[in-house]
């Protein structure tokens, strides 16, 4: 399987880091004032991201 | 067939007139002297699928008929002074968010708790200016129970048509006096009501002025959806502070009423065609100027009497005229001073505009008006 | 009939006089087809006190609302005769209880003293209907409408159960008074 | 599978106005998926709101949004609903709009148990007008206008919503996210008034002044703070000192408003 | 020995405006004769009332009284009292006044806990204006618009006050006249915010309209409506349909408003 | 010594004269664009042993000062447009209890809930007009932070002077904006506070016309017990409908004010004397008017400012003078037609009196003067 | 002991017979629209009638 | 120095900017005696986007107390450069920080790069003082008011803990520009 596409709608992200301090596997990095998807290969299709996110700036897309 | 007659009082009158013009959703809190609207309308709308609710204050009342209107309803508040001031934020709402609706002021003494059983005349210039903010008005002074009846229907009227609150102002004498009404048929009088979208919902913008000064009206659930807010706003309804279309949207709702001063406007003139004095007066007052004008003219002196039944917007024109025709025009009016610097105002100084104000619960007599004239001839 | 007829009922609140001038407003108006107007004044706060009805009537529109001279006053209590007999016109009229009303005011007007209430609870039964009896009385005395008016108007208000209670009420209160007035 | 907001979010509104790490957000995405759950009829279902910042949350979803003054929303809503008892109407606010200036419309709905859901956005602050404490800012915290420590005590929204009536009152906290939905849907589906309250945070007004150094720590506390009514039940007084109690507080059965209304209506035309 | 009112009231202002017959009077003995029990001062002490029958009260008695608007009295209180807390501050009003209209400011101040006492006069009606029906008219009950039976739930305005807050909370009615007196004394002794409730009767608006034939009926309906907290505790859930609990419900000690609001002073003058 | 100076924002500014003037108790609710007038107050009352209270809503807020002025308290409450909506009843009750207070309107746009971070000044006539019932009024309009201060000193001063509620309204923009402001020392200004009774309780009546149009007042908790209600009342302060009594209370009270325009009207006139249009303009709008006026001298035209400070009771002789004087008076004011109407009333016909208006948020600009000065020129 | 003294303030009182209904031992009558000490030496001084009045209009003196 | 000088301060909300005007005014009005007039706009709700505060400094009274053409202003993001350059006056001066304005706007005006928030967060340590750092830059620009007079104004506002290191950002931002335009 593999695995999620994270995707960040940057536009509407704000940078709060909510997403990156709740993902469990480190998928997720702030690169200024908004966040990255650094190790997508990491993520579990927790949806913790996605869940958290204020802004709807973040989608778990499982295939 | 005869008409229905029956001997109503001001308020039970405008209850009916209510029920004519098709309202069907009374929202309200109790007080003196207007109760009675609400008595009769708690019985009959519930007869007609209506609803009626008392809500836990006056604002909440306003709240809810704004709500219902929203919704699709005719919805009406009445209220007294103090009832009145509490619900000024919200009528401003109404206004801005151009919902219509219909709010009954039967006025008596004040301010403040004043004199709740007493008559008063002295909420007219806070049925223009009591809300924060610029805002279109109208505001009806009906005279007698059977006018109280046909000014309310044409409140609805004008609310529908202009999609904004209306007030009808009227004070606690007409308001408890009681009168023979005779009801018009079903189609007698006219009944407006607010012009919904031709378009689709897809295209729909509640305030689009593509479609004239008074943008069209989707009700609450009806598949329109649509964005209401009392932030200043664009054509589609949503926030906006765009300095441009903030400016387009209040010039807007100005413009409703300025621009419709004609089919808002109604006066009643007596005897002004050749009058020296003209007595300017409305509501409850009226009733003693006509007497004092009939009695005047019987003594041979040229007296009228103009009676504003729209009196917001106001016949700014037309007093204009009667102050270049008439030495004096009086006012009288149950308050230290409101509607007579109107007139000041409207007449520029061609002639004097004597004063008969009252304010100890009892209204303005004959005689005292009779004395005035008399003093200014 | 005068061009304009003032009428006034006074008494205590809770005597049944604003319905009283309602009643002979509606006989007017309605069913004799002139104009009335009737109102009525409340005390501060709408209870306890003395309370009073007017109405007027006239065979044109009437403009002024509120009473001006007062062609004919009732009073059922010594504070109501005291305090709203002030503004009968001279040669005018007022009818007092007389078992309540025991210090009737002096003026330029005609004094009729009755008992009402004694009449509506001795005579009909019922306390009740001073204020019907009252007002047959009144229409009796200031044949500002027919008898017959009058009592259409007192029985298109009332419910069926007590049609006959009132009808009794006016009647006799109207036969009082003329038995009195000759 | 990621949730489709879009749905229900009006196109080209967002970003909403919310600054970063604001709990409203968070709540705001829990409502739509219990709408979701509940199925409701877009054009069918009435969302209003008063002022503030929580109350911005309308002009962003694609129903019948009102976006009332401060205070208010509770008695508009009641409008609504009494004009047209078939539409679902939803409440949000925040807790200064809900129990400060409309909590006379708050506990009066209560009250009435019309068939509406009022889900309350406890930030504790006035966020919109930048920090003042509200009602519900913890006694002892800081805020705009208690530089010394907030001298006032606080309303437990729950209980007072209790007090005054209501039949279905459940809290939860923007951490608990998925708890959210489900409390609301079970509020929505509850027959007459239903109060959820969502505590959550205002890193800005809120957060920056009490020495919260990230959301991330707000969220913290709202987790701790926390414990489900059933864990309660085995804790003792001191166990419980300085918790709130999460799930459903308080549900009963009761006749609805606008039910009540229409016997009215039948009465009055039997009459 | 008989009691001396005279000592209270103000010379030359009685019979005041009440109909025979009217609850409210009983009330205000009541609340004399605990005043006297508590020995306050008359010029320290402040009677305030918002607007009905029942807010007319302050005009009769010989304090600093104060008849505000309709719903307000509690907050121009909180005013008078934060202003000067060395004053005796008692609230009096109707049902309509306090829960209606004034319910905000009647919560708040539950909340606030600040040391005042409010004495609500429940005679379930808004007295003053001819009977409407008010938060407080029993449901299927008639009012003057409800005259197909009130479709209304009511407040329970001592769980309403519990539910805000409120540290003492006791009820009783125009019947248990001696009980009127002991329980507001004791809310007067009570640092913080207390609500006596006083079911009493409104002989002219709402006894005539449900069919009480005589005040004596509306009085035995109140003496068997209520059941002392004591004996309620031995009463099975069927025995006590239909039955109000009077005695004192509530108490408990909490920090009073200006005693905290003296500390706030603290920290600023330290700071 | 030198004077203490800052860099304050209006708000601030308003908060420091309050302390100024002897203001001890603060009741408030927050709105934008006014909140940080409460935010001072809650700082700095405590340290004074004053009296800061943050209520349920604007309308407790209201209520809290008069009941703190009435136990001896001086007291101010700030707020916005869709607060002071709210604030009307009891703005009336204030009037008719005759109970000395400071309510500051920091104007947005509106009306409801219009613009709240945008500048308004359309609150101008509601500040008159509000409250339902005729009643005294009192508004002050400073232009400059350091106006502010001394205005709400003033403010305070004419509350207390003449017992009853005193409105200070400024924009937005000066509400916001910083300047640099000189506290005066104290002393410096003069601080009047309301005269106490010179009779016993036994003889103190509480509205006791013998001592005047303004009779002394006594605190709660002084020794003096005494009724106050918001009903008609009589002298003694208890409730009464009778014509002659009512008559007289509510007509001293507006005498009060009518009787002391002098001492309450404070105007300011820049290049007046020879000026052909008149700029009529207050608040922030005055600063835009001042700086058309001295462009406009430079080009020669004869441009003058006449820039009322307390706008209510209005400077109506002086106007009436202008009127004659000038070719047009032209009235300046952020809302879509408020004071101009005043205006017109006043000159009575004797002058032109065009308008600019504006309510998209942005100020009205000096260019835009200075385009009108030239039109009518 | 002589029985109390009764003291009706006939100017206060509004007929409401309050009193005459709680008095045990029938002192009080009502006469009208006032009520009227009927049976003076029946009164056993239970202060009833005074406790109860809603007008400030009765007034038990004991000797 | 000009009759009138206007200066603005531009960037996203919380970047202290309003806290840079105010410092700007406080030199000018109360450390110098000069009259100084500061404002602020507000977002629709204050809160995110783009922020401005402006400064106006005279030598007489200051009647019009909004920008009407900007004399110097400073942008610290691409979005602030974008919305608040536009009324910058002929020949003005821009000051943009150079990593966060990538695309510094064209017009008859002097633009000036240079990395604001970099110097705050690398050279002084903490990027909170980067609003401190672009005051110091734009006194050094400008020279509205001296440099003495700025610091003397940014110590004043600041708390004990932090006076080294407002001081450091002060003129680490004035010494940049100052080498910048020689
Ligand atoms: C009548 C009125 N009073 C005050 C305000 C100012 N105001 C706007 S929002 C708000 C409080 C918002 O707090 P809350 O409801 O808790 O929402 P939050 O911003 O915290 O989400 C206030 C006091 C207003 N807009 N209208
Ligand atoms: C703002 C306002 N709204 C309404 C009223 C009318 N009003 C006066 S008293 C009253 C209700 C009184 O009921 P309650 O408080 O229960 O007192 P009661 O008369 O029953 O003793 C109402 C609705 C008013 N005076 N002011
Ligand atoms: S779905 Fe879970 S694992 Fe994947 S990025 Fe999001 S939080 Fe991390
Ligand atoms: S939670 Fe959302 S807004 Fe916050 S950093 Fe992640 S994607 Fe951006
Ligand atoms: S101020 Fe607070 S409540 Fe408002 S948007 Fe920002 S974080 Fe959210
Ligand atoms: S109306 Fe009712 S409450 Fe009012 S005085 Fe009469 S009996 Fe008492
Ligand atoms: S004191 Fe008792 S016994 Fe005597 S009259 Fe009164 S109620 Fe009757
Ligand atoms: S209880 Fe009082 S008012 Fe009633 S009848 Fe007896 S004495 Fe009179
Ligand atoms: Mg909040
Ligand atoms: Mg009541």
């Amino acid at each position: 399987m593999s695995s999620p596409r994270i995707e960040v709608i940057e536009r509407y992200c704000k940078g709060c880091s909510i997403c990156v301090e709740f993902c469990p596997t480190k998928v997720l990095e702030m690169d200024g004032f908004v966040v990255r998807v650094a190790k997508p290969e990491a993520c579990i299709n927790c949806m913790q991201c996605e869940l958290r996110c204020p802004d709807f700036a973040i989608k778990v897309h499982a295939e | 067939m005869a008409k229905k007659v029956a001997l109503l009082q001001g308020n039970e009158a405008c209850a009916q007139g209510a029920l004519y013009a098709g309202c069907n959703f009374f929202g309200g809190y109790p007080i003196t002297p207007s109760t009675e609207v609400a008595e009769v309308l708690s019985v009959e709308l519930p007869k007609i699928g209506g609803k009626f609710i008392q809500m836990e204050d006056e604002i909440a009342a306003m709240a809810s008929i704004i709500g219902g209107a929203l919704a699709g309803s005719k919805a009406l508040t009445a209220t007294s002074g103090p009832g009145m001031s509490l619900k000024q934020e919200l009528l401003g709402y109404a206004c801005i968010a151009e919902v219509p609706c219909v709010i009954i002021n039967v006025m008596r003494g004040g301010p403040s708790t004043g004199m709740p059983t007493g008559p008063g005349q002295s909420d007219v210039q806070q049925a223009k200016w009591g809300t924060h903010g610029d805002h279109p008005v109208i505001a009806l002074v009906p005279a007698s129970c059977q006018e109280i009846f046909t000014e309310t229907v044409r409140a609805f009227n004008l609310a529908e048509k202009y999609r904004m609150p209306v007030q009808v102002l009227y004070d606690e004498i007409i308001g408890h006096m009681r009168e023979r009404i005779e009801f018009p048929e079903p189609g007698e009088l006219e009944i407006i009501n607010r012009t919904e979208p031709s378009v689709g919902p897809e295209e729909y913008k509640p305030f689009d002025p593509s479609f004239g000064d008074v943008p069209p009206m989707a009700a609450f659930g009806s598949g329109y959806r649509f964005h209401v807010t009392g932030l200043n706003k664009a054509a589609d309804g949503f926030p906006t502070t765009k300095a441009d279309l903030v400016d387009n949207e209040q010039r807007r709702q100005l413009r409703k009423i300025s621009a419709a001063q004609s089919d808002i406007e109604l006066n009643e003139e007596y005897m002004t065609e050749d009058a020296e004095v003209v007595v300017f007066a409305y509501g409850s007052t009226s009733r003693s100027a006509r007497y004092a004008v009939n009695e005047l003219r019987k003594e041979g002196v040229k007296a009228g009497m103009f009676r504003p039944i729209t009196l917001w917007p106001f016949p700014e024109k037309r007093i204009a005229e009667l102050g270049k025709q008439a030495k004096a025009i009086i006012v009288a009016e149950l308050n230290l001073g409101q509607m007579n610097l109107e007139v000041e105002r409207c007449v520029k100084g061609a002639c004097d505009v004597p004063f008969i104000g009252r304010v100890d619960g009892e209204p303005i007599n004959p005689g005292q008006i009779m004395d005035k004239v008399k003093e200014v001839k | 009939m005068a061009e304009r007829y003032e009428l006034r009922f006074s008494g205590a609140g809770g005597q049944g006089l604003i319905t009283a001038g309602i009643i002979l407003a509606e006989a007017a108006s309605i069913v004799e087809g002139k104009h009335a107007v009737q109102s009525q004044s409340y005390g501060p706060e709408a209870r306890g006190g003395a309370s009073k009805s007017e109405v007027i009537i006239a065979d044109e529109p009437i403009d002024y609302p509120k009473a001006t001279l007062v062609d004919a006053c009732l009073a059922m209590t010594q504070e109501a005769a005291d305090k709203y007999s002030k503004d009968i016109r001279p040669g005018g009229l007022l009818l007092v209880d007389e078992d309540f009303v025991q210090n009737p005011p002096v003026g330029d007007f005609k004094v009729i003293k009755m008992p009402i209430v004694n009449t509506a609870k001795n005579e009909v039964g019922r306390m009740i209907v001073a204020n019907v009896v009252a007002l047959g009385a009144m229409v009796a005395l200031t044949e500002v409408v027919s008898r017959e008016s009058g009592e259409t108007a007192v029985l298109s208000r009332v419910p069926e159960a007590f049609r006959e209670l009132n009808k009794t009420a006016f009647n006799l209160g109207f036969e009082k008074v003329k038995a009195l007035i000759g | 599978m990621a949730f489709d907001y879009d749905k229900y979010l009006r196109p080209g509104k967002l970003p909403h106005i919310w600054c970063p790490g604001c709990g409203h957000g968070i709540a705001m995405k829990g409502l739509i998926r219990a709408i979701d759950t509940c199925g409701l009829d877009k054009s069918n279902t009435a969302i209003v709101s008063g002022i503030g910042c929580a109350s911005r949350l309308p002009g962003y979803v694609d129903f019948n949004t009102l976006h009332t003054a401060h205070g208010r929303a509770a008695a508009f809503a009641t409008g609504v609903k009494m004009a047209k008892p078939e539409m679902n109407v939803i409440v949000v606010g925040g807790d200064g709009d809900g129990t400060a200036i409309g909590g006379n419309h708050f506990i009066h709905a209560c009250r009435r148990n019309i068939d509406m859901t009022y889900v309350i956005f406890n930030n504790f602050i006035y966020g919109m007008t930048g920090g003042q404490f509200s009602p519900c800012t913890p006694t002892g915290h800081k805020a705009s206008t208690t530089v010394y420590g907030n001298p006032d005590p606080v309303f437990d929204i729950s209980k007072l919503a209790i007090g005054a009536g209501a039949s279905f009152v459940a809290r939860t906290t923007a951490f608990h996210a998925t708890q959210i939905d489900k409390l609301i849907a079970e509020g929505i589906k509850h027959k007459g008034l239903s109060v959820i309250e969502v505590l959550d945070d205002c890193p800005t007004t809120y957060g920056r002044r009490n020495k919260f150094r990230s959301v991330i720590e707000m969220m913290e506390r709202l987790k701790t703070m926390a414990v489900p009514v059933a864990a309660a039940s085995k804790m003792t007084a001191e166990q419980l000192e300085g918790k709130v109690l999460t799930g459903v507080l308080h549900k009963e059965e009761k006749p609805e408003y606008c039910e009540q209304y229409a016997e009215v209506i039948k009465r009055a035309k039997g009459a």
